[in-house]
Formats: structure tokens, C-alpha cells, sequence
């Protein structure tokens, strides 16, 4: 869709604005970090953040998400769980972008998971371009993430005194007829062409090789004893999975009231990287070792997903190798697996 | 409440018709879905069983869809939460069924065929769907033989319906047990053991297996040793499984979400997957 | 349904006990559901008839075993609570102490009064059915296995790092402001309650079934701790933590 | 009645294993004890060996309920050893966890473990089909309590960011002003509380004995100060072994302790009857309304004068938010560096004071602790008074005098589980 335009004056009333109809999230500091949060003002957002600790996809997946309620009298009746807050996720990088945009289509697949949906279109995305690599070990560039191709209904790049619009979506046109937005012209295009330039040449390649690779040398190195040697980095504990914007398995768990009988079937953020993810009741694990769950993980971000949707589970964050105790990163390992 | 969304997650509810004890750890139910619908499975595939404010668990449908009950069939092992809660409900309880999830046998590449089933332990549970579904559409298919391992006699699962099939002209039935006690006087030891006393036409057989993970490399080498095709083994594989609808991400073998693409497997499917054996 | 419950405590500090009056908010249902006919800080009577035995503190003297044990005839099901009842607890730090300097340091010249056994969890003499993790429970834990006993499931008790819990929590890990942390073998189910508030995890709740007990030395040495701290950090509450891993 | 042996195994209510043992012969009380079956933990020896950062960690699991003071007055000890002086700060938020504590501890003590017997039942349990209102107003205090100090101190039982010289998170201002707002609203369960004590008829019996406490300045002391007896005399916490001293009496039960007299008494009682005056005047006007007034020689007012403190606390704790929020609160430098030395911590605790002695070697390490706790204080006094209230009982059933001598040594509000020198006793009966 078309590019437009808004002066950086107007961006505070524009957010603000929004803030009594939707509940706003954007990122905001904690400490020397960033997280995703409701403001209540645009005056608490963090323009120039650093990757956020947790992505957002928790406000889209929740960590506790509740499918339905059972109550026993009469029945039992079960009466499903939607959440239908209206919400801005405002201040997105590209990456995380490109997580919202790969999670819309793995859970609308197949049999679609509507509690998802009903959040995910309840939401806008506004994102806002990143103006240098966030973290040394970001590869965002080797995953092709560091320009929105969808997912987003505005996305915003900084030209000094304006931001350039993209306009992702017909809310997002709509968005943009609240005011303070233009229609871009020829000075902006020129500006927006010349940042984007400045942007990609600004940005390292981190990977040594042409990612379209990628899924290949993962299929021939499955038996590689790189897996092996990863072992003694690794605790299980899931800190890797918990962080990536594209990760979304989940555990399903009941949980009752005590004083009314009443229960709640719930998900919740699971991790492939735990050892009993697999286990099944007779005792067997099928991925027992923990050599196979690493692999498991590695072999979804860059091969199983580019097979099926055509684009990488990872977008090159680098928050997993960010919060793994042992400094298991994926773009290392991505790196080794060439070498 | 009516919502412009439906929750696969949220069960169709159900009455538990009959419930009986088979062995010490294992309970056969008749279970009716309460609007009265068909289920409208076919062998192989499977539900997830609810106990409210339990939880839920995978369960293979038994019967086959060409029983005359009004309901279906499920054989349940008492192994945990959801299981055991399940064995201490009274008839007449309410529970949850989604599903019917899966791919069961493929029964049009099977038509024609004769059938060897490999069944060990409660992997006659789903396979019982099957050899029913094939007795009661006997000219559909050509010899049937069913091998049958289980760890002691008193496990043995359906006894009275093995006898049955049994008599069903041209069903061959052998069965093996791990450890016998002094009443037995059948086969002993693994199911393998099975294969010598068999004469089957491997050019024409269709081989479905269904047992713990631990049987299938043994079962395999011997069928593929008896010149059973590769492409006419299919494998019913059991993973953890809690969505059931390919989300939740537990029962995968390397990309393959088993409760999608199976868990019925034809071999050579099996065979490109390193995860599934 | 409703259950008979007794509270017991043994060597501990009784916090645990306390925590299960802490559920304010839940306090008045739980009493729907659970009739404490045995609890010594709450109620004055004492009947021998109860089906769930909640087990505070660890066991440290010979007649404590006599009484556990009748208590595990007596129960159904049995709950250890806590640091102490589950691993010992934090009492283990005197096993590494001469026994007889320990009794003469505090008794003086009437020391050969006093007696004293090795310090040991709860499951050392008796069937331990659900544990209650931390130093002390956490009460949301504490409903939630009530809640699950009262409707027939097994209750959710994480077994999985603290880490985990605190990656969620959005915590700033604890490593990244040069503390030591135990949170990587630790069991969750605490929130990362000490991470969360600046503070390394001690392992107060024990650790996951199967710790990554070589890699999470790994990464104490490589931030510089030294093999005292680190075997000290280890002592706190995971002395006595199943045979293979006893003094450590 | 001419012959008595009362044995009350496990003294229900209280924290910790108690026994009371009595014996009469020919009218004369011959033995009257309380004694603790408690087993030993050796605190002072599992802390020989730890660094510095550990000690209140460790000693906090001295007592689950006043898990805070603990804490505290091991803080202060390890500060007093190294010459750390906190911050302003500091201590005005470990003042106000002493208020959460001293709120949670008290509502405890007073509507769970001594209404029931002022109310004639056996616990708080029937209380809730009865009493419904005042159940709900009890658990509403309590967590007040309780979530004043999971705010501080992440949370009650054994509070996790307490640190030497400094807390390891600063609670979040808007947390502050909701509790104080919880605060505020908290006075009329406590006016409610306040005329359901009006009602309750409470045992008249006196004896008088020697009252120790810190002694306050500007401020009813909880934290700090020097310590003070009734009989006028006033002690530095670091010269405590001078001053009052602990025995092993064989075969008796745990460590005695003793100042000048054979016994005194500490705690709520002793700390109103020395402090009366510096507290809140909310407070005052509570202890005026049930009748309370200094100096008092009933033991069993020990639990009007917890409501009184509670009252009191409850007023300190907001204003002492006021405080916090008025200057702002910053991160602050907690700089610690160990030097060899001995340290002395001494506080209040909801039932006594507290003292936490702690020798530490260069390196940071303990060396040698000792801690002395308010049960243990406590017990010579309580005996006493049992041998005082006996002779006036024997007239009655054996059942009227268990109740009584259990309705006695409850008022102390004895936390049994932290007398860490307790040890088991087998005595004689007759
Ligand atoms: C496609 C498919 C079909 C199936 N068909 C059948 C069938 O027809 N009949 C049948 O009986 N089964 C069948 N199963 C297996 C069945 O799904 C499992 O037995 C069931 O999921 C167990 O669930 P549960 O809630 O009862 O056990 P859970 O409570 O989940 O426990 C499972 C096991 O793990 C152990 N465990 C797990 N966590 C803990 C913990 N924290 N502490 C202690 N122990 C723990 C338990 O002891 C138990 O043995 C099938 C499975 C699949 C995938
Ligand atoms: S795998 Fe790692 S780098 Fe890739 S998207 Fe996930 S967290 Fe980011
Ligand atoms: S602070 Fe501790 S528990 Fe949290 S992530 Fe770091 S190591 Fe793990
Ligand atoms: S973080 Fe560690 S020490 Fe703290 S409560 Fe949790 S398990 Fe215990």
C-alpha cells in the first residue's frame, strides 16, 4: 500500500489519542533493558530502544491463556474465552514484525486457532524502524527481517524531523485519517529510499553465508556432532524459546476453584527445550536427549518453516543466544554448521 | 454467546454409556455424544478425552465405524491424571470429546488386500477398529491375520472378541505373551516370535502395526525379511499430544505433526523420518 | 467432597505451616473443602482420623520417626512441605559440623544432655506422595495441590528451571548485575520471587529431577566464582538433596 | 482439690512444641513449668562458617513468623560488626516492614489463637459459622500485614530483599500509596476490633515483675535504641551479656534468661508499659477505650496491648509511607566491606526483644553467633506466673485449671519453634 508521512510533532497526539480506545502497548525501560508494556502516555515510550526483552507476541499469545470455563451445574456448561481488547502494539521493530507476521500464519493454518485470531484482530501494529544494529549478536539482516513485508498495519521510519508511513493494511489507512498523517511526497520518498539505503549498509552481515542456504546445511548436518557438543552448554531451560518471537508451543493444563468446582482449561507457554516435552505416560521420551531437542529447535528456525511457508522461524533477533546462560547462539550455530 | 468464533478446543460433550473393567489397569467405555451425532471416525484415528477440571488425554476410538451401537468404543489404560480420573467416573458421567483427530488406515489403498495386524499390548485398542471394520466388510479384503503380543496373560486385552475373530473364516490369530504364568500354554516371548508360524502372501499383504515404541524396529526388520512391500506398512505411532489440531507443538516428529499426518503412517513416510523410530 | 487434613510439624521453623493460614483471600473456602482435625497453631482438637497429612520440617531426632510413621499409617495421602520436609533444608548446614562441637557450642558443659540425629528429609523413612517446594511453600502452590487432591489430578508443580519462570517474568537475570544465581538447576514454582527482586536464587525449592549440575558450574566459574562459593551456594538448602547428590 | 498433675502435652495455638507440667502436692505447688520439646536446630553453629551475605538468610529461618525481625536484627548485627551505618531510607523501610510484621503477627495472635478463647471455642474454625464478620475482618488485617511486607520485602515469610546496608529492590511508589490507602481503610476493622475487645472478659490476675524493652526517643522503638528496664535502669545493646544472662537449668527446659530480677517479661506488655507514651495517639486512645493503662500487671492484657501496637503500627506504617513518598525514593550504593569484629543487632520482635550476636573474621566470615529470643526470655517469667496463679485455681476442676494455665501461656504469644536452645526434658509426675 502507499507511504505516507506524519512530522515527529505530531506523533505525541497521535498516540495519544488512541490511548482512551485502545489499550496502547509500547516499549518503555526497565532499568538498563526494554519490555513491552501498557503506557498509559506517550510520554513513557521508548523511542530508542534496544529488542525488548520478551517479544511481543505476549500480548497476542498470552503466557496464561484461558480457552474455557466449565461449570459443572446443570450440565457441565462450557463457555469459551475471548479476548477482545481493542490494542495498539506501537513501536514494533522490523523483526519482531516479521515474528508477528510468521505466528498469524502458522496459527490461522490448517485447523486455525481462533482464540488467537480474535486477539490478533483486535490488534494494530505500528511499527518503528531500528535505526543501527540493536546488539552485537543480532543477524537480522542474514534472515531478510530488516524490512516489514507484512504483519503491520503502519510502520514508521525516522527522517529526522518525520517519520515515512508505510501503510500495511486498510486499518492502518484508517489509522492515518485520525490526522497529523500526509501523503508522502517526492521529498519524503527520496529521504525514505536514501534511510533504507543507509539502513541495510548499516547493518553487518552476521552470518558467512547466503541464508538460502541455510535449510540444505541444516539437512545434511542433522547427524553432525555439533549437536553433541552443544549438550554441555545447555540446562533445559527453555529460556531460548521463551524469548523468540516466532516460538509458540504450549502446554494445556486444568485448573479448579476451590470453592465453586468450577475449573478452567488454560494453555501456557511450553518449551520444546524441556526434557519432558515429549515424554508420553509409558515412560518413553522421544527426545530424551538433549542434543535432539537443540537440534529440534535449530532445524525449526531455518529449515522446517522456509519449507512451508517460505520465510525462516527466526528472525535474527539474537535474543535466545542473549539469554542462554551458555552463550548457545543460534547465528553461532547457524555459523559452525558451515565451517 | 454466540460468538463469531469457534473454539477447537472446546469439547463437544459426551456420556460415559457403559463403563467396564477389562484387565487391572485397563477400563473399556461406551461413550455417546450428548446432540446425538455419529462420531464419524474411521480406524486408526483418535479423540481427546476430557474430565473436567482434570484435564485431557489422547485416546484411539476402538470400535469401528461400522458397529451398530450408538456410540463408540474407548479402551483406557489407567497411566495418569486424566486416565485414572476417568476410570473413578461413574456410568452416566459427562465428559468431553474433540475429534475424532487424525488419519486413520488408509482404507482404500488397503481394499483388495490381505491384512497382517501387529498388535502389541494396548496397541490392539486402535487396531481392534480396524479388524472390525475388516470382518464386518469381509469381502473388501483378503486373508487376515493378526499377531498379538501383550506382557502376561492376564493383560490380554478383548479376549472373548479374539476368540471371535478367530472363528471368522480365513482370520488367522496368533498371540505370545512375555511372561506366562501356568495356565498358559501359548507362545512365549517377544511378538516376533510370531512370524515363523505364519504363512502369509507378501506380494499381496498389507502389514498395519500398532505397539510401544520399543516393537516397531523388531517388527519391521521381519516383515521387511518376509518380503512384505515397504510401501504396504503402516505404522501407528503414539507421541505426547495435547492440542490435538497441529498447534501446540508436543507431538511432532522432526516437521511432522503426528496428530495432522497421523498417527497412522505408511513406512515409507516413516522411513525419511529420522525422529520416528 | 470434603477432606480431613492434619498439619504436623516436625524440626522447622513453622513458616510453612503458617503460609497455609497466609491464603487469606482463599482461606474461608478452603476451610469449605478441608477440615483441619489436627493442627496444633490453629486448633486445640486432635483426632488420629484424617485422610491428607501435610508434613512440616525435617526429621532430627528418633522419636520424630516413631511419630512420622504413625502419621503415614494413618494418612491417605501424605504432603512434604517445604525445604525442610522435601530436602532436609537449610538444618543440613549443621551435618557439616563436628556433632559433638555442635552440642557443646550451644550447651556448653550440659551438652551430654542433649541429643541430636543427622538432619533428613521426610521421604528418608517414609512414602512421600506430593511435595510442596520452597523455603518456604508458596501458597499459591499450597491451593493448587489442595484444589488438585479435592478434584482427583495430579497437582502442577513445575519441573523445570527457575530460569524459566523468570525469563517470563521479564526478570533482568542475575548474572547480568554479577550475582550468582541457582536458579538454572532450581525448581520452578517460586515466580523467580528472589531473581525478581535483585536477589540470586539460594535453591530453597530444590532441584529439577534431572540438574545440569556441570554446566551450571560452568557458568559460576566462568563469573568468577570460586570452587568454596560455589560448593557453599550448594550447601544452603540442598545438603541432603536424594542420595546421589548428599553433601555435596 | 489437694493433689494435681496437669500435664498439657503440646500446648495447641502456639508456634512451636510446648508442654505445660504441674504438679500439687497437699495444696502446694510443688513444680509448674512450661516445658519446650522443640528440637535443637543449632542455629549459632550452622552459621559458623557463612559469609556475611548469608547470615539473615539462614537466621531469618530461625521463626517462620517473625521471619522480619529476624532478618533485622540480623542486618544490624552484621552493620554494627562491619560499622555501617544505613541510610535514612534504609531504615524507613525496614521500619515498615517491622509495622507489616507486627500487624500479621498480631491479628494472628489475637483473633486466631486468643479469641477462640475469650470467645469460649477451640478455634478459629467454628468461628466462621459463628463469628462470620469478624473471621473476614481477622483475614482482611492479616493481609494487610502481609502484603505491607510482600511489598517491602517481597515477601512475609522469610522476605527476600532485605540486604546489609540496604534493601537488594525499592518497592514501587504506587504500590506505597495503595497500601496506604488499605491502611487508612484499615481503622474501622479496627474500631470494630477494638469494641469486640470491649466485650471480652479477660482473666483479672496480677503479679507485678521487671519490664525490658528498648527504650524509645522521638518514636514508640521497634527498631532501635537502647535498651531499658522498668526498674529504671538502661543498657547498651552491645553490653547485653553484662546485663542479663542466660542458664541452662537442669532438668528444667530451655535456656533461662534473667536481668536483675529472677524473671522479666518482654514484649507487647512490657514495651507499653516502658513506652506508653510515644505511642500514636490513635493508640492511646484505644488502650484508654479497653482499659489498659501503665504500668499493668495483668499478663493476660499482653494481647490489649497487641491490639493497642496494632493500631499503632498501623497509623506508623502510613505515615511512614507519607515519608517515603514525600522525599522520594533513589537507588542507593550499599557499599559493605568486612571487617573482623563483633556486631550486636537488637529488636523488637511482635513478642520480645530480639538480640543477634554475631563475631565475624576478616574475610566476612562468622566465626562465632549467638541469638537470644524472646520465648526463651520470656519462659523463667511465665512460670512464675503460673506458680502465682495456681493457688488461686485449685478450687476449681482440673479441666478449668489446664484452661486457664493454656490460656496463660498463650498470652505470651510464645514462638516455641525459635527457641533455638530448647531441648526436651523427661520430667517426674508424681
Ligand atoms: C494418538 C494416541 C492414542 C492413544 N490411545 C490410547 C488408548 O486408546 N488407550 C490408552 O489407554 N491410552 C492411549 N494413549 C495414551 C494416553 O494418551 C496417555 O496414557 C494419556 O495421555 C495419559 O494422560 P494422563 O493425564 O492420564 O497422564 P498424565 O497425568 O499426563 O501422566 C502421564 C504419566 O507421566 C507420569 N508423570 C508425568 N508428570 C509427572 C509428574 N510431574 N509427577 C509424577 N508423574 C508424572 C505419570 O506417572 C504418568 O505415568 C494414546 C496416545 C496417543 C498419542
Ligand atoms: S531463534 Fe533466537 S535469534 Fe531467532 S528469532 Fe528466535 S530468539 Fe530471535
Ligand atoms: S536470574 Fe537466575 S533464574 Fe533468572 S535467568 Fe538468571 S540464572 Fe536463571
Ligand atoms: S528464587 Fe530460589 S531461593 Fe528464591 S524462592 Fe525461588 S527457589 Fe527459593
Amino acid at each position: 500500500m502507499g507511504l505516507m508521512a506524519i512530522d515527529k510533532r505530531d506523533l505525541s497526539a497521535f498516540i495519544d489519542g488512541l490511548i482512551p480506545q485502545w489499550e496502547v502497548v509500547a516499549p518503555v525501560p526497565v532499568e538498563f533493558k526494554y519490555a513491552f508494556r501498557k503506557v498509559g502516555s506517550f510520554q513513557d515510550v521508548a523511542l530508542d530502544y534496544t529488542n525488548t526483552m520478551l517479544p511481543p507476541k505476549k500480548f497476542l499469545l498470552p503466557q496464561r491463556d484461558e480457552l474455557f470455563s466449565c461449570n459443572p451445574e446443570g450440565g457441565p456448561s462450557l463457555t469459551p474465552r475471548f479476548d477482545e481488547t481493542p490494542r495498539v502494539l506501537f513501536g514494533v521493530h522490523s523483526c519482531d514484525v516479521h515474528g508477528i507476521w510468521l505466528l498469524d500464519d502458522i496459527l490461522a493454518e490448517g485447523c486455525s486457532d481462533p482464540h488467537y485470531l480474535c486477539r490478533r484482530s483486535n490488534t494494530l501494529i505500528i511499527g518503528l524502524d531500528c535505526k543501527g544494529p540493536c546488539h552485537d549478536n543480532a543477524f537480522c539482516k542474514d534472515m531478510g527481517t530488516l524490512k516489514p513485508a507484512g504483519g503491520f498495519d503502519l510502520f514508521l521510519t525516522d527522517l529526522g524531523e518525520r517519520y515515512a508511513v508505510q501503510v500495511g493494511t486498510g486499518a492502518g489507512t484508517a489509522l492515518a485519517e485520525r490526522g497529523g498523517f500526509y501523503m508522502a511526497d517526492f521529498e519524503v520518498r527520496e529521504e525514505f529510499f536514501a534511510a533504507w539505503q543507509k539502513k541495510q549498509s548499516g547493518f553487518p552481515n552476521r552470518i558467512g553465508y547466503d541464508t538460502a542456504a541455510l535449510p540444505n546445511i541444516l539437512a545434511e548436518s542433522y547427524d553432525d556432532i555439533i549437536w553433541e557438543a552443544l549438550e554441555m552448554r545447555c540446562f533445559d531451560c527453555g529460556a531460548c524459546t521463551t524469548v523468540c518471537p516466532t516460538c509458540y508451543c504450549f502446554d494445556v493444563l486444568d485448573e479448579n476453584d476451590i470453592g465453586t468446582d468450577r475449573s478452567i482449561r488454560y494453555r501456557r507457554w511450553d518449551s520444546c527445550q524441556l526434557q519432558d516435552f515429549a515424554a508420553v505416560a509409558g515412560g518413553a521420551n522421544f527426545r530424551g536427549k538433549r542434543s535432539d531437542r537443540l537440534r529440534h529447535r535449530l532445524l525449526r528456525k531455518g529449515k522446517y518453516f522456509k519449507e512451508k511457508f517460505g520465510r525462516f522461524a527466526c528472525v535474527g533477533c539474537g535474543r535466545c543466544g542473549r539469554s542462554c546462560l551458555l552463550h548457545i547462539d543460534v547465528r553461532d550455530v547457524f555459523n559452525q554448521l558451515k565451517g | 454467546m454466540n460468538h463469531k468464533y469457534v473454539s477447537p478446543y472446546v469439547p463437544r460433550l459426551a456420556e460415559l454409556v457403559t463403563a467396564r473393567q477389562l484387565t487391572s489397569r485397563e477400563k473399556f467405555f461406551e461413550v455417546r455424544l450428548q446432540d446425538g451425532s455419529a462420531l464419524g471416525h474411521q480406524p486408526g484415528q483418535f479423540v481427546e478425552v476430557s474430565v473436567f477440571g482434570v484435564g485431557e488425554a489422547p485416546i484411539s476410538v476402538s470400535s469401528s465405524p461400522t458397529s451398530q451401537g450408538l456410540g463408540f468404543e474407548l479402551c483406557v489404560r489407567d497411566a495418569g491424571s486424566v486416565t485414572h480420573a476417568l476410570h473413578e467416573l461413574p456410568e452416566g458421567s459427562t465428559i468431553g470429546i474433540r475429534g475424532p483427530y487424525g488419519r486413520g488406515f488408509p482404507l482404500d489403498e488397503l481394499k483388495g488386500n490381505d491384512l497382517l495386524f501387529v498388535a502389541g499390548g494396548l496397541g490392539l485398542v486402535p487396531m481392534r477398529s480396524m479388524i472390525n471394520y475388516a470382518v464386518d466388510n469381509r469381502a473388501d479384503f483378503g486373508r487376515l491375520t493378526l499377531l498379538y503380543g501383550s506382557r502376561t496373560p492376564a493383560d490380554l486385552l478383548f479376549a472373548d472378541e479374539t476368540e471371535r475373530w478367530r472363528g471368522t473364516p480365513d482370520f488367522h490369530v496368533a498371540t505370545t505373551v512375555d511372561l506366562a504364568d501356568g495356565a498358559w500354554t501359548g507362545q512365549v516371548g517377544p511378538i516376533t516370535k510370531l512370524f515363523g508360524g505364519v504363512a502369509i502372501n507378501p506380494v499381496r499383504t498389507s502389514a498395519l502395526v500398532v505397539g510401544p515404541p520399543v516393537m516397531f524396529r523388531f517388527v519391521l526388520k521381519s516383515l521387511l525379511m518376509m518380503g512384505v512391500y515397504e510401501s504396504r506398512v503402516y505404522l501407528s505411532l503414539e507421541r505426547r499430544m495435547k492440542c490435538g489440531v497441529g498447534k501446540c507443538g508436543h507431538c511432532q516428529i522432526d516437521d511432522v505433526y503426528v496428530c495432522q499426518k497421523g498417527p497412522v503412517f505408511p513406512y515409507t513416510r516413516v522411513r525419511k523420518l529420522p525422529e520416528a523410530l | 467432597m470434603t477432606v480431613r487434613a492434619g498439619v504436623f510439624a516436625f524440626t522447622s521453623c513453622e513458616g510453612c505451616s503458617l503460609i497455609t493460614l497466609e491464603v487469606e483471600d482463599r482461606l474461608l473456602e478452603i476451610l469449605g473443602r478441608v477440615e483441619f482435625v489436627n493442627f496444633r497453631e490453629a486448633i486445640d482438637d486432635k483426632s488420629d482420623d484424617y485422610d491428607i497429612a501435610f508434613i512440616d520440617g525435617a526429621i532430627t531426632r528418633e522419636h520424630e520417626v516413631g511419630e512420622l510413621m504413625k502419621i503415614r499409617e494413618r494418612a491417605a495421602i501424605l504432603v512434604a512441605m517445604g525445604a525442610c520436609a522435601v530436602q532436609g533444608g537449610l538444618y543440613f548446614l549443621k551435618e557439616y559440623h563436628e556433632p559433638g562441637e555442635t552440642l557443646a557450642y550451644v550447651y556448653g558443659d550440659k551438652a551430654g544432655q542433649f541429643d541430636t540425629m543427622p538432619v533428613r528429609p521426610v521421604s528418608q523413612y517414609v512414602k512421600v506422595d506430593h511435595s510442596l517446594y520452597g523455603c518456604p511453600i508458596d501458597k499459591r502452590e499450597f491451593v493448587e495441590v489442595v484444589t488438585a487432591l479435592l478434584s482427583g489430578r495430579r497437582p502442577n508443580i513445575p519441573d523445570y528451571p527457575v530460569c524459566n519462570e523468570c525469563r517470563m517474568s521479564e526478570n533482568i537475570c542475575v548474572f547480568e548485575r554479577g550475582l550468582a544465581c541457582m536458579g538454572p538447576v532450581t525448581r520452578a514454582g517460586c515466580g523467580a520471587i528472589c531473581p525478581s527482586r535483585h536477589v540470586g536464587c539460594f535453591g530453597c525449592r530444590g532441584m529439577v529431577d534431572k540438574p545440569a549440575l556441570d554446566q551450571h558450574r560452568a557458568v559460576l566459574t566462568e563469573r568468577g566464582l570460586t570452587e568454596e562459593e560455589i560448593t557453599a551456594r550448594y550447601r544452603m538448602f540442598n545438603g541432603h538433596w536424594g542420595s546421589a547428590h548428599e553433601k555435596p | 482439690m489437694k493433689n494435681l498433675d496437669i500435664k498439657v502435652e503440646h500446648v495447641t495455638r502456639v508456634e512451636g512444641h510446648g508442654n505445660i507440667v504441674v504438679k500439687v502436692r497437699d495444696g502446694r505447688v510443688e513444680d509448674a513449668r512450661l516445658d519446650i520439646v522443640e528440637s535443637p536446630r543449632f542455629f549459632e553453629v550452622m552459621l559458623q562458617g557463612r559469609s556475611w551475605q548469608e547470615a539473615s538468610w539462614i537466621t531469618s529461618r530461625i521463626c517462620g513468623i517473625c521471619a522480619v525481625t529476624h532478618s533485622t536484627a540480623s542486618l544490624k548485627a552484621t552493620e554494627d560488626a562491619f560499622g555501617i551505618v544505613p541510610s535514612a531510607q534504609t531504615v524507613l523501610l525496614r521500619k515498615l516492614l517491622l509495622d507489616g510484621e507486627y500487624i500479621q503477627s498480631h491479628v494472628l495472635h489475637v483473633y486466631f489463637l486468643v479469641a477462640p478463647d475469650l470467645l469460649g471455642v477451640g478455634s478459629v474454625v467454628p468461628l466462621a459459622g459463628t463469628h462470620i464478620e469478624v473471621v473476614r475482618m481477622a483475614l482482611r488485617l492479616k493481609k494487610l500485614g502481609n502484603d505491607l511486607c510482600a511489598l517491602v520485602g517481597g515477601r512475609h515469610v522469610h522476605p527476600v530483599a532485605m540486604k546489609v546496608n540496604g534493601f537488594t529492590s525499592l518497592p514501587e511508589p504506587a504500590g506505597l500509596a495503595s497500601a496506604r490507602e488499605r491502611l487508612v481503610a484499615a481503622r474501622a476493622d479496627l474500631d470494630a476490633t477494638v469494641e469486640l475487645f470491649k466485650t471480652l472478659r479477660i482473666p483479672a490476675f496480677t503479679r507485678e515483675t521487671e519490664y525490658l524493652s528498648l527504650k524509645g526517643v522521638d518514636e514508640y522503638p521497634l527498631y532501635d535504641g537502647d535498651m531499658m528496664s522498668s526498674d529504671g535502669y538502661v543498657f547498651k545493646p552491645r553490653g547485653y551479656l553484662e546485663s542479663i544472662k542466660e542458664t541452662v537449668v537442669p532438668p528444667s527446659s530451655a535456656k533461662h534468661v534473667a536481668a536483675r530480677r529472677d524473671s522479666y517479661m518482654v514484649g507487647a506488655l512490657a514495651r507499653f508499659n516502658n513506652n506508653h507514651g510515644l505511642l500514636h495517639k490513635r493508640a492511646k486512645a484505644v488502650a484508654d477505650a479497653v482499659g489498659l493503662s501503665a504500668p499493668c500487671h495483668n499478663p493476660f492484657m499482653i494481647n490489649v496491648a497487641q491490639l493497642v501496637e496494632t493500631v499503632h503500627c498501623v497509623e506508623h506504617a502510613a505515615e511512614t509511607i507519607d515519608m517515603l513518598l514525600g522525599s522520594g525514593m533513589s537507588v542507593e550504593v550499599s557499599d559493605v566491606r568486612p571487617i573482623a569484629g563483633r556486631g550486636v543487632g537488637v529488636v523488637e520482635a511482635p513478642r520480645g526483644t530480639l538480640y543477634h550476636d554475631y563475631t565475624y573474621g576478616a574475610d566476612g566470615m562468622i566465626t562465632g553467633a549467638n541469638c537470644i529470643i524472646p520465648t526463651g526470655q520470656n519462659l523463667a517469667n511465665i512460670e512464675a506466673d503460673m506458680q502465682g496463679i495456681l493457688p488461686g485455681l485449685l478450687g476449681g476442676t482440673e479441666a478449668d485449671v489446664a484452661q486457664t494455665l493454656k490460656m496463660l501461656v498463650r498470652a505470651y504469644d510464645p514462638c516455641i519453634s525459635c527457641a533455638t536452645h530448647s531441648i526436651e526434658v523427661v520430667f517426674d509426675r508424681g
